[in-house]
């Protein structure tokens, strides 16, 4: 209670308008600070819900009470719970900047520099736009929420499976590493690759993490043909940047990386590339 | 019986018509297939009732392209048999390609059964959508069987021998080595 | 084109009737949503014959629960709207919520695409969790197209039309408004 009279008292001095009514519902004890802070979407959002409690306008807003009364907020953060708040602390920062701008005198020539305050202020308006957007957005009615997709079944499997292939369960296992493998967002690319790199990720995956340690040539998949070992040493580079695996060091010829030799001896140069041996390391 | 029956289907004004297209909504929502106690309970309908509904939804059916279909894990609705030669001219992919998504579900249930839905959420961190989960107890693939002991006793998911048939495999115990997930995870 | 049409209809004995049949199985059996011009090939129909047998299956579907939409992406079968409050308190886990942090992620890329992920980070002021944006292209709502030629060329993230068929529009012009600058003013 002592921090709301005092986030009260400060609204009173430096408001120069009639008293603010206090957001009782501002007060929260330190430690469900963190609980409080996920109903907010960010700290945009937090600003927001300070400059309405404030009742000013976007436009007007009293920089100086709105960053104390987030600055008291954020002291109150149980420091168990910064990682929870790296977002908030960012922008408490950008506010302690505007403020000691706003203290320090202006210089009589006029800058180029933007004005802190009012790109504060688009960031806020803008921020505000996008979740009223939202809101209309969330208004509309939606599939799988409001209405709904009819679901049947098709027609009877054994009519249906007469040509159906067996599947192979190394498809399982497959998926569930390409589940953690694949980086979240180029996870559903709709480009159609003849041989799909995440695909062969998973399969290398799979074949050295059972086995251990595998020639590369023992990693193809015969059927994909030359593209297949182009794409297939892709995944291998990139499992080796992942560090999950690695080449095993033999007394095989160290030229491979210093040769600088012609075509003609391509043959000999797959040769060794071929007999590159890869391990699992993780 | 027959005597509470009327009195309730006064008092409720739900035509036998009524009823039949409360079951046919329930049967196009439903992942599973639904049991006459799942349809009896969700709509409050004695046997009778049920049965009088079911035979005028199978009547209405006639009339379009699907057909009821009642197995041992209960009725749901499917294409009828006789347009399986235009499905498989116009999507002959349909049957054979499974989404990575599908596979992913797949994958969890098999490794770690019994789970519920909220359990493959939780390891695949996005929502499951009911379409997937239809799709596999089309297949035959998965089964519910028990309820956990937790707060609405989600249904728990298993895989059936439709499943290993599929995959050649004559046992659970033949499926390929889990990989250590967590190693991946940690270090990718 | 009338006659062509008479002609045809004579040579393979398939009434309007039977076309909407047709449309009905090819539009159960369908993953997404088939465009008129999809059936129109599928089916050999011309837009005249096409025309009379939607319009034919629209009758046949107000018999029963189902009604025919017509979305960005094409024509689908749906449980009819009047039908919702059954399959939400029935199936319960069937209705999708969409946090506030997730709805506005979406909300920056459909009123701003193309964009990047740090400007949706500049826009919300949050750090982008992996989760939103997997989850968005899970559902199969946003897309990466093309990239931004600024210091690690990131990848352009746009809505796709599965997004608008999810939401009911037919047409990105179909968003509601932006609300404008003053009224957010205004009342904040």
């Amino acid at each position: 209670m002592e921090s709301n009279a005092e986030i009260h008292d400060m609204s009173l001095r430096i408001y120069q308008t009639p008293v603010q009514h206090l957001p009782e519902d501002l007060y929260v004890p330190p430690q469900a600070f963190a609980i409080w802070l996920e109903q907010f979407a960010g700290p945009l959002d937090f600003l927001l819900y300070l400059v309405k409690k404030n009742n000013v306008d976007l436009t007007q807003m009293p920089i100086l009470p709105i960053t104390e009364q987030y600055l008291a907020y954020i002291h109150k953060l149980d420091t168990n719970h910064f990682e929870l708040a790296g977002d908030y602390l960012l922008m408490a920062s950008t506010l302690i900047a505007i403020k000691t701008e706003l203290l320090l005198p202006k210089p009589e020539t006029p800058t180029d520099e933007r004005d802190p305050k009012a790109e504060l202020i688009e960031r806020l308006e803008e921020y505000a736009q996008v979740k009223a957007a939202s809101q209309r957005l969330d208004n509309l009615i939606r599939l799988e929420r409001d209405v709904f997709l009819a679901m049947v079944s098709m027609p009877s499997q054994d009519i249906m499976n007469a040509e159906l292939p067996n599947y192979s369960p190394t498809l399982l296992i497959d998926s569930l590493f390409k589940m953690q493998l694949q980086p979240d967002y180029q996870m559903h690319s709709i480009k159609v690759d003849a041989v799909p790199l995440a695909d062969r990720i998973a399969s290398i995956s799979r074949q050295l993490s059972t086995d251990g340690a595998r020639s590369f040539y023992e990693l193809l998949d015969k059927a994909q043909g030359k593209i297949g070992v182009v794409v297939s040493f892709v995944a291998v580079l990139e499992l080796i940047k992942r560090q999950l695996i690695g080449v095993v060091a033999n007394n095989t010829d160290s030229s491979v990386h210093t040769e600088n030799k012609t075509d003609s001896n391509l043959p000999t140069r797959s040769d060794i590339f071929g007999k590159l041996t890869l391990e699992w390391l993780a | 019986m027959v005597d509470i029956d009327e009195t309730k289907d006064k008092d409720h004004l739900l035509s036998i018509e009524d009823i039949s297209k409360q079951i046919e909504v329930l049967l196009h929502a439903s992942e599973a297939p639904l049991t006459a106690n799942h349809l009896k309970k969700h709509l409050s309908l004695t046997t009778n009732k049920l049965e009088q509904a079911l035979a005028l939804l199978k009547q209405r059916l006639d009339l379009g392209v699907l057909s009821l279909h009642h197995t041992a894990s209960g009725y749901r609705l499917q294409i009828a048999d006789s347009h399986s030669a235009l499905i498989q001219s116009v999507f002959p992919q349909r049957q054979e390609r499974l989404s990575q998504a599908l596979l992913e579900t797949l994958s969890v249930i098999a490794y770690k059964q019994p789970v519920t839905r909220s359990d493959i959420e939780h390891v695949r961190g996005v929502t499951l959508s009911s379409t997937i989960l239809r799709q596999l107890f089309d297949k035959g693939w998965i089964e519910e069987n028990g309820h956990k002991d937790t707060l609405g006793r989600p249904a728990l998911l298993h895989t059936t021998s439709q499943f290993l048939d599929a995959f050649g495999l004559r046992h659970l115990d033949e499926l390929p080595p889990m990989p250590d997930i967590d190693s991946i995870r940690a270090s990718s």
